[in-house]
């Protein structure tokens, strides 16, 4: 395959707060090539929101940020964006949505007016009816019902689900390559939750825009994703194919958040298995795999050495363990 | 609109309440009112005429609406005190200086305060903002009368910028009226700046956290653009609140720049009533405050709904 | 007022909490009315869990509080054992009140900011002097503190602001278990909490509940958290019921009212075989409580919705034993 | 996104070494708020020069200018009175009056204010207007209204002062009683059996106190201010009692040119105490503010 639309290696953020240095995204490499989606799954605090707004150049504006490692689109070095590659990138190469729709709407603009704003920066040559004209075409490609109406309307008069429509509309503006998608659909409700994803897969189709998927919840990422990417504590602990990804789980943390959620297709009253304890704190980082305190499997090994993320034999499907789950079972078998 | 007749109601209540206040003043004061305007000593028959000329024979209630009956003719009465004026004609003349200087002033601290509260909010806690903190702070300490002296020890006293005192209206040309009021608007402009440019500041750190300014970014926006289109207006609800108090605040209590400078404004026509026992006056001018910071407040909800959407379609 | 009927209710002796044509209101902005929740009955027998599961707007919190009487519904009977507690005086009612304990979403603010987690368990009992012995009450104390996951020594003088979100949420089921209530309500306890952390909260509240004896009422919008834990389930829409099932029936298989059909299928499955997206629908917006549809609330969503559900309000009927669902057109 | 994650991408979050430092200024303020008020306790035992009494100083140095080693440190005025001294005196006045006042304004502001925050309804309303009632008419006209029928006596003053902060305690105390009402612990404090009584003294109280305090201090300051304005205007209290304001004023009076120090030594301290109680306030609600926020 040609160069992948996006190719982040060693990809390290570290914010100085009172607490002393935060590792954040912690030497992240992963790529993603044109129209796939990557779907990166992690809990609070396990640097997947960081990740998304590092890519982005997002993060390097804010003083108290590091970023380390390289980004590169398509080829060019996006890593620490200057004035004019932010202009020529964000917004028109690269899009954004939000998890809040509602607080990622300026309350006091007018819809149509976030719309056209992205339009008229990008291409300084459209006429103001022109690009009013193009806000109300991609209100209706996002499915807004009666986009010219809509297009006059202030954020708060919208439903969560339209909100997170506009996003999408916004993002959608100057045609993306890549779609970072942040929580998109953690505020909304279940039923509207549905919609969004199904219109971002269309739209990707549609579009031949690649995405990068992030969420806390496995369910989301499940089977709208091509490739996975489970994070930990600033790591990427797991990373495969989806496919292959959710048939079985190689890094015990990856299984134990699957199987921490209480599934519908799961009897009823069915007993949980938990993950004890909690993730690390970020200002305080400890020798061996990150995950050791808290899993099933770990040995002496796992608490003086850090795993790298290997794919043992298997393509494409890469774990940061020692004893990844197919060899444990393997052990078990010999121990007996 | 139930809303808003209920906040008109509500400030009619409140106008209501001041001037009863101000009126039930008289009835607070010590002594005889007459022997306090004429002095001590005067023929009883004196006394007794200017009683019965002031109405205090007659119950105070009475008295009240009387009094707010001459009110809604526009007239306030007349000072107490020789020559005797009308005092609606007086206000109206102290007024017009006060607004002048009020205005002047908070356009002054507008300019300045609005620039510098976005250089601070753009990299908050970096060298530029604790600078402006820390002056703001400084300045903000510093009464109106010792900043004051010190402006007139510098500017006048040292450099011969402005005159020591003196009023020039408008009517007697814009320059010398602007020549004459720079220093006291600059006395006033130092009291508001600290204010407006930390409130302001501290809206646009809050606002420029949000998510809508990080989505902003996202979209390739530059941030002098972010800073003016997208965080601005939704940063000004706190510093139209504290504009619209200052301005009501300000058309009285200039009493001390006024007097320092002797300018003829309502500060000082209260200050000096008040002193001389001239209660009409009082009463008149705190009225006419009063009704002011009524309308200035109304006015301030309706700049709410101006820069909130949010606010503007209430039962749509 | 039709409700959305009473058949799903049991015996009355049979059941700790008995709730008939719930009704609350509140007035919003220009004299308008927000319906929050319509004429809903449901009772909750000692020791069972009922789940209540809902989106955004169903109305489901509001049950809650209404419920405790914090603030009084605007109609409707809510019995708790044999006390009907409207009919009660306020400070009865503060007295009956404490058999019911309330936990909620978000455990930062259901904590006093300013109160160590000692003093924040004991807060009940110090209202009703019902400590006895000093020693003994440090005792159970701690004892509680254990027993929901917490070290009691570490956190014993420790502020909320220094707990984390599990950790504060324990403290929040130490402080209710400690009045010994015999109904808790759980409103969206797990909403804000990561996955990991849901689980062993899922499992500590089975173990309570067994330990102590206790009925719940479960309010969520995550239909496998509420197959979870639950008994019976009711599926609530827009202030109304929509359906009641016991909580083996939940599944995507078995024929339910359309809106928890909708409900399921919107739950993504686990799969790693792309879905193919549905060519997505035009957005719709929930209808608003401030004006609910007529008849039947679901129809302006609903597949099968047609003339008659405008005009007539569907009941709840017994479809299948133990599965009760408010539709004209599910047999 | 979580709570660490939220923090460190906060551009507020300051950098740890700024935080290990020794806010000196802050110590400086306060060391001087306490040498300050140790001092104006203390007066009539420090053994000071005449403050009030221009009899007693007639055969003293007049407009003398301050020399720190001499018998008047920082010199004297017009009568041989020492600065020193009237300071110190004039401290007195000035704190009792603009703390006690503060004092006042509290109790009655904070009362009503958590009252309506906590009852709203028509109880709320009616304590609305009687605060805008209050603000309609601007501090200083309000309290010139007031002196023309008060006479200028210390607790007269601080009664009046206090009419001054009060709307704005009011304003204050309801907007935090309104905010940490809603907050859900109210709600479980009442379904623990709470009653009315409970919530306002046991739960809101300690959280609004909290956030009021550092705007009380402020209110000292802006007080102080106030009452100086008031001597200064003539219409305070009056000479003899010193008061720091109508010390300026006496200097004010075309001696100002010669000699300076009549004004710049009461006018130096004045922003000194004003400043302090200023930046005490403003650090106290910042470190409140944050465990708020990170709460």
């Amino acid at each position: 395959m040609s160069r992948p639309l996006l190719h982040v290696r060693d990809l390290t953020t570290t914010f100085t707060t009172s607490r002393g240095e935060v590792v954040s995204v912690d030497r992240v490499s992963f790529d993603l090539e044109r129209g796939q989606t990557l779907g990166i799954v992690g809990e609070s605090g396990s640097g997947k929101s960081v990740l998304g707004r590092t890519v982005m150049g997002l993060t390097s504006t804010a003083p108290n940020a590091t970023v380390t490692g390289s980004v590169l689109f398509d080829g060019v070095d996006i890593t620490n964006p200057d004035k004019k590659m932010r202009a020529a990138y964000l917004g028109a190469r690269i899009a954004m949505i939000f998890q809040d729709p509602l607080s990622s709407l300026n309350p006091v603009k007018l819809i149509g007016v976030h719309i056209t704003e992205t339009l008229r920066q990008h291409d300084k040559s459209i006429s103001r009816q022109e690009a009013r004209r193009r806000a109300i075409e991609l209100l209706d490609t996002v499915r807004i019902p009666d986009p010219a109406r809509r297009f006059g309307q202030y954020p708060h008069e919208l439903s969560g689900g339209m909100r997170q429509r506009v996003g999408i509309a916004i993002a959608l503006a100057c045609r993306p390559q890549l779609l970072i998608a942040d929580e998109p659909t953690t505020a909304l409700d279940v039923t509207v939750q549905k919609h969004v994803l199904d219109l971002l897969g269309t739209l990707c189709e549609e579009q031949g825009m690649a995405m990068l998927l992030v969420s806390h919840d496995l369910g989301v990422v499940a089977g709208r994703s091509d490739k996975v990417a489970v994070m930990y504590a600033g790591r990427i602990q797991e990373e495969a194919a989806s496919s292959d990804f959710f048939r079985h789980q190689r890094h015990p943390y990856s299984q134990a958040l699957l199987d921490a959620k209480p599934h519908l297709e799961n009897p009823a009253r069915a007993e949980l298995v938990s993950i004890p304890g909690r993730p690390p704190d970020p200002a305080h980082r400890f020798p061996g795999c990150r995950f050791a305190p808290r899993c099933r499997f770990a040995q002496d090994r796992c608490r003086e050495e850090e795993p790298s993320l290997e794919s043992g034999g298997i393509p494409s499907h890469g774990a940061a363990c020692f004893y990844p789950l197919d060899a444990v079972r393997s052990t078990k078998e010999v121990s007996i | 609109m139930k809303a808003a007749a209920g906040k008109v109601a509500q400030l009619l209540v409140v106008m209501f309440l001041v001037s009863l206040g101000t009126f039930s003043l008289t009835s607070l004061m010590p002594g005889d009112p007459a022997v306090a305007i004429l002095g001590d000593n005067q023929s009883p028959e004196a006394y007794a005429e200017l009683r019965e000329k002031l109405g205090l024979n007659e119950p105070l209630v009475e008295r009240y609406f009387t009094w707010l009956g001459h009110v809604f003719q526009g007239d306030l009465g007349t000072s107490m005190v020789p020559p005797n004026e009308d005092v609606t004609s007086l206000i109206r003349s102290a007024f017009a200086v006060s607004i002048e200087l009020a205005v002047l002033a908070l356009v002054v601290a507008l300019v300045v305060s609005i620039p510098l509260a976005m250089i601070s909010a753009r990299r908050p806690d970096g060298l530029l903002d604790r600078a402006a903190s820390a002056t703001t702070f400084g300045i903000m300490s510093v009464p109106s009368f010792v900043s004051g002296l010190v402006l007139i020890a510098l500017l006048v006293n040292q450099l011969h910028l402005f005159p020591r005192v003196g009023w020039v209206g408008v009517t007697d040309g814009l320059g010398q009226n602007l020549y004459h009021a720079a220093l006291p608007v600059i006395t006033i402009a130092l009291l508001e700046i600290p204010t407006f440019t930390r409130v302001l500041r501290g809206d646009l750190v809050r606002t420029l956290q949000e998510d809508f300014v990080l989505s902003a970014r996202a979209k390739g926006m530059p941030a002098w653009r972010i800073m003016i289109f997208d965080a601005f207006r939704p940063s000004s609800y706190s510093l139209i609140t504290v504009l619209g108090l200052s301005l009501a605040q300000l058309i009285g209590s200039t009493v001390i720049v006024e007097t320092l400078f002797s300018l003829p404004g309502m500060g000082r026509l209260v200050v000096s009533s008040a002193s001389q026992g001239n209660i009409t006056v009082v009463q008149g001018a705190v009225l006419v405050i009063a009704a002011c910071y009524v309308l200035i407040n109304a006015g301030v909800d309706l700049m709410y709904s101006v820069i909130d959407p949010r606010i503007r379609r209430v039962g749509a | 007022m039709a409700g959305t009927g009473k058949t799903h209710l049991r015996e009355a002796g049979s059941t700790l909490l008995r709730v008939e044509d719930l009704q609350v209101e509140f007035p919003a902005k220009g004299g308008r009315r927000v319906h929050a929740v319509s004429g809903i009955s449901f009772d909750v027998a000692p020791a069972e869990t009922v789940g209540f599961v809902g989106e955004s707007g169903c109305g489901k919190s509001t049950v809650a509080r209404a419920v405790m009487h914090l603030p009084a519904p605007n109609s409707g009977v809510v019995n708790l054992d044999d006390t009907e507690l409207g009919s009660l005086s306020a400070k009865k009612l503060r007295e009956t009140r404490v058999a019911m304990q309330l936990i909620f979403q978000d455990p930062m603010a259901s904590l006093n900011p300013r109160r160590k987690v000692k003093d924040l368990v004991q807060e009940g009992v110090e209202i009703w002097h019902r400590g006895g012995d000093r020693r003994a009450l440090e005792e159970r104390t701690r004892e509680l503190l254990d027993d929901v996951g917490l070290d009691s020594a570490t956190v014993w003088n420790r502020y909320p602001h220094e707990l984390s979100g599990g950790q504060c949420q324990r403290v929040s089921i130490a402080r209710a278990l400690m009045m010994r209530p015999s109904l808790l309500i759980c409103d969206e306890i797990l909403a804000s909490l990561d996955v990991s952390v849901q689980s062993q909260m899922l499992n500590l509240l089975k173990r309570t509940r067994a330990e102590h004896g206790l009925a719940m009422m479960f309010i969520s919008h995550d239909l496998g958290v509420v197959k979870n834990i639950s008994d019976r389930i009711l599926v609530m829409y827009l202030g109304k019921v929509a359906e009641v099932l016991e909580v083996e029936a939940l599944d995507r298989e078995t024929v339910h009212h359309p809106y928890t059909q909708l409900l399921l299928a919107s739950v993504p499955r686990v799969t790693g075989e792309r879905i193919k997206p549905s060519v997505a629908g035009a957005a719709q917006d929930l209808p608003s409580p401030l004006n609910p549809p007529s008849g039947c609330r679901f129809r302006t969503r609903c597949p099968l919705a047609t003339d008659r559900c405008a005009q007539q309000e569907p009941q709840l009927e017994e479809k299948r034993p133990g599965q009760f669902i408010a539709c004209h057109h599910v047999s | 996104m979580s709570a660490p994650e939220a923090a460190a991408l906060a551009p507020t979050a300051r950098p740890a070494r700024r935080r290990r430092r020794i806010d000196l200024l802050l110590w400086f303020c306060g060391a001087w708020l306490a040498v300050l008020i140790l001092a104006a306790i203390t007066a009539p035992m420090l053994g000071l020069q005449e403050a009030q009494d221009a009899a007693k100083t007639l055969l003293e140095p007049v407009y003398q200018p301050p020399s720190l080693g001499s018998t008047h440190p920082l010199g004297t005025n017009a009568l041989g009175l020492d600065m020193l001294s009237r300071i110190i005196y004039g401290a007195r006045v000035s704190l009792t009056v603009s703390i006690s006042a503060v004092l006042i304004g509290t109790f009655v502001g904070g009362t009503l204010g958590v009252i309506a925050g906590y009852l709203r309804g028509k109880v709320d309303r009616v304590i609305g207007t009687l605060t805008n009632t209050l603000l309609a008419v601007p501090a200083l006209i309000l309290l010139v209204a007031l002196a023309t029928v008060l006479r200028p006596s210390a607790l007269n003053m601080a009664l009046a002062l206090s009419l001054v902060a009060i709307p704005g305690l009011i304003r204050v105390t309801r907007a935090n009683t309104l905010a940490f009402a809603q907050r859900e612990f109210v709600t479980v404090a009442r379904a623990l059996g709470a009653g009315r009584a409970r919530v306002v003294f046991r739960e809101l109280m300690p959280n609004v106190l909290l956030s009021v305090v550092p705007m009380c201090l402020v209110y000292v300051s802006a007080l102080i201010v106030a009452e100086a304005s008031l001597s200064f205007l003539g219409i305070g209290l009056r000479p003899p009692q010193p008061t720091w304001g109508n010390m300026i004023g006496e200097g004010l009076n075309g001696k100002m040119e010669d000699y300076p120090h009549l004004v710049y030594v009461p006018a130096a301290v004045l922003f000194l105490t004003v400043f302090s109680f200023n930046l005490l306030g403003e650090r106290m609600r910042k470190r409140w503010d944050k465990r708020e926020v990170s709460l």
